[in-house]
């Protein structure tokens, strides 16, 4: 059960140009940093990348935007980059923006075998477009496919090195969904641990969803709004 | 007329004991800070987390801790945290009670819009869509009119929708409406010093008023 | 939030003769005992049990079927009750058996706000008759609708005031599935804690699934199947 | 003629370095004995549990920790405990990567009942339907022929199906054989001092024999 690896390159060895990709993270929180860092390094192209949002300029999916890596992005929301507004606009990259949570259910879909799921999320938009509706028990749904990709690639906080996956806060996000979601999945993880170390009921993802594990070093872990407020403030938000 | 801690305030009355809620980005985020302690009311926000807290006091920021609008936050004792795939499962379950949320227009049916405006860029709709398809109970924060004094309550949205007969109710910096099952905005409130005259002009879709419309008490 | 109860009784007082109930445990694992044991004593009849199992002779849903409390039961096995049988045989009880993924899954449906869910499970057998069948990708699956459940009960080892729940080892089978699939999800567990105890990290059913939750006194626990090898011995199993 | 434990040691052989293996109730359950200790093999029990270990020892036993056969058992270093969903959900997308387990008949084209004998008490189906409907890879662990003397390797099951078109291996007291994506029973191993003969007298479906047919080494 050999699945711990030197570190990302090695991980990413086999990701070749024009395959799809799953990447976990939530805007800047619970990424894969150390994966993403080894993609733009490998220089590896045509990618279609399926991530919530797709970072910032200068961090996370950004970084591959920049270095035009990237041909197709399937996200929820992508408003913080300045590159990515300027190649969609450009025509050098192709955007397909869904629904979060059918976002999240077509990973969930893949990871448990399901090949399609029902939702009413885009109901009456133009999400809905070429998708079959169906009404249940009154109420109308869209038929969503699971996703289809090569690899996932996850980030969490602690992992054994059968796999075994436990993420901290919320920088669990997409990661346990997509972890489950790829042919091939590569984790990240800030503790590489052995087995018999991790409680067994405290497992997110269990180890027979991970193909390739390595501990990155030195997590940047960039906050993209840091909110806060002041001792005494009367407004807690 | 409300600003926009006057519309929040508004919004938080809608709150009652023992309420899951989701907040928005914006005027939404403001509800919690008026939300009476005497309440048990738990946020739930969709990137994964029950008993969302207050912002962290300066140097307490943790990377790994935010909100769906990507702030730093805290969590509150009792909180759960949850993956991207249950979180809009429960949504979709209809465990949150209330959803509130911002709009950029809201038809007489219910109809939605908040997340595209042809020819601009978009940024994608995020978990909007799927809030306004599941929850059972919506509360539209928005301005009444826009920018070119246009208003925002219309017979028909004309930018694209982000979900169909789903707002229930619509609090703006002029009033508080009730969207009826058969269609139209039903005046219940009005704002300090607004007229009903005057919230007739502002509203482009059919407004049903009956009797006297009391002032919002805040 | 006031979802403490005082015990079983109050917990199930409003549970009417005729409604569906769902029940957590595999055999006789994580089972909600106390709960069983109310509904024994309250006599409530005509009940749809959705469980994995139907209990044995003297212990977990076997108890209700002995005071012929149900009418039908939706399960995956349920071969370890002379009772079962008998009543079965003489027209007294009604059975549906379904594969044991799609009982799971039709259960998670629910909590997840999915109407119907694709499985491959039964297809080309008698448990695909009358049921929508549909190719995915050169593969066949069965159309299988969500449950709807008037009660969910649920057992728990850790609880929290706000319904959080933790479960133990294999105890926790079937029970977060169903606590997400109630109308009303009851959950008894061993220990009843105050908010903040629990790691947010490590809650398995979020509080927000849980309506009534109370600590359950004195837990038998019967073990089914006592299987143990010698000190030793070469066998492992 | 093989007994059970030799069927048991014979399946063994087919699993190989860095599987995840299910084992069904009876013989399957065996074949967990006689797995090389050099193999990193992890077993999954479908009652929610990566990481199966040994039975317990005397007074050890955990009754909140069992196998999908409701028997006490141990948890290894690095399991995974999940809910039935995840479960079966990880059986459906093929992430097991080899499925053993019993049957009452095994048809030439892949076909399996192992459930349900009309006029009998129906137990029910537990796992096997999602197990048979997903795995990519099953071996079936049998007797040859049933105690009348009949075949269970069968042109067509007579009894009702537990899935269609999945068995790839079977492993019986007499012989190995691989069931042909085009329908037939390839003869692959015979069990020590059982000829090929007698093999074919105890295979009512379709046999296929290519060549020397080997010796099994146990």
């Amino acid at each position: 059960m050999n699945k711990v690896v030197s570190g990302a390159d090695e991980a990413i060895r086999d990701i070749e140009d024009g395959m799809t990709l799953m990447l976990g993270g939530f805007g800047l929180c619970g990424l894969p940093e150390k994966c993403i860092g080894a993609l733009v390094k490998k220089g590896v192209k045509q990618l279609t990348c399926i991530s919530n949002n797709a970072g910032v300029d200068n961090f996370g999916i950004g970084l591959m935007l920049q270095n035009r890596q990237v041909k197709k992005m399937i996200s929820s929301y992508v408003g913080e980059n300045a590159e990515f507004e300027r190649q969609l606009l450009s025509g050098e990259l192709d955007v397909e923006l869904i629904p979060q949570g059918t976002l999240a259910t077509r990973c969930m879909a893949a990871g448990y075998g399901m090949p399609a799921i029902f939702t009413p999320a885009g109901i009456g938009t133009e999400v809905a477009e070429g998708k079959e509706v169906r009404n249940f028990n009154g109420k109308d749904y869209l038929m969503e496919m699971a996703f289809d990709a090569d690899f996932a690639i996850v980030k969490a906080w602690k992992g054994d090195t059968l796999g075994n996956l436990i993420y901290k806060s919320t920088a669990r996000n997409f990661n346990p969904v997509m972890a489950m979601a790829g042919k091939i999945t590569i984790a990240e993880v800030e503790e590489l641990v052995e087995p018999g170390t991790l409680d067994p009921d405290h497992i997110h993802t269990p180890g027979i969803y991970v193909h390739r594990i390595f501990k990155g070093e030195g997590y940047e872990k960039r906050i993209e709004h840091k909110t806060v407020r002041q001792k005494g403030s009367e407004n807690t938000i | 007329m409300l600003d926009k801690t006057g519309i929040a305030k508004r919004i938080a009355k809608e709150i009652k004991d023992g309420y899951y809620v989701n907040l928005g980005i914006g005027i939404p985020t403001l509800v919690a800070n008026y939300i009476p302690e005497s309440l048990d009311v738990i946020l739930q926000s969709e990137n994964g987390l029950l008993g969302m807290g207050p912002f962290p006091f300066d140097g307490e920021e943790d990377p790994d801790l935010i909100n769906a609008g990507k702030q730093t936050i805290t969590m509150l004792p009792g909180s759960a945290v949850f993956d991207s795939a249950m979180s809009f499962g429960m949504i979709r379950a209809q465990k949150v009670h209330l959803t509130i949320l911002g709009a950029m227009e809201v038809s007489e049916n219910g109809d939605i819009a908040n997340w595209k405006i042809p020819g601009k860029m978009v940024k994608g709709m995020g978990g909007a869509m799927d809030l306004v398809a599941s929850a059972q109970n919506i509360v539209v924060a928005m301005q009444h009119v826009n920018k070119a004094g246009e208003s925002k309550l219309l017979p028909k949205c004309t930018l694209p929708l982000t979900g169909v007969n789903c707002v229930k109710k619509i609090v703006t910096e002029l009033a508080v409406l009730d969207v009826l099952p058969e269609g139209g905005f039903k005046l219940l409130e009005r704002a300090p010093g607004i007229s009903v005259d005057y919230i007739m002009k502002a509203t482009a879709g059919k407004l049903v008023i009956e009797g006297e419309i009391p002032q919002m008490v805040l």
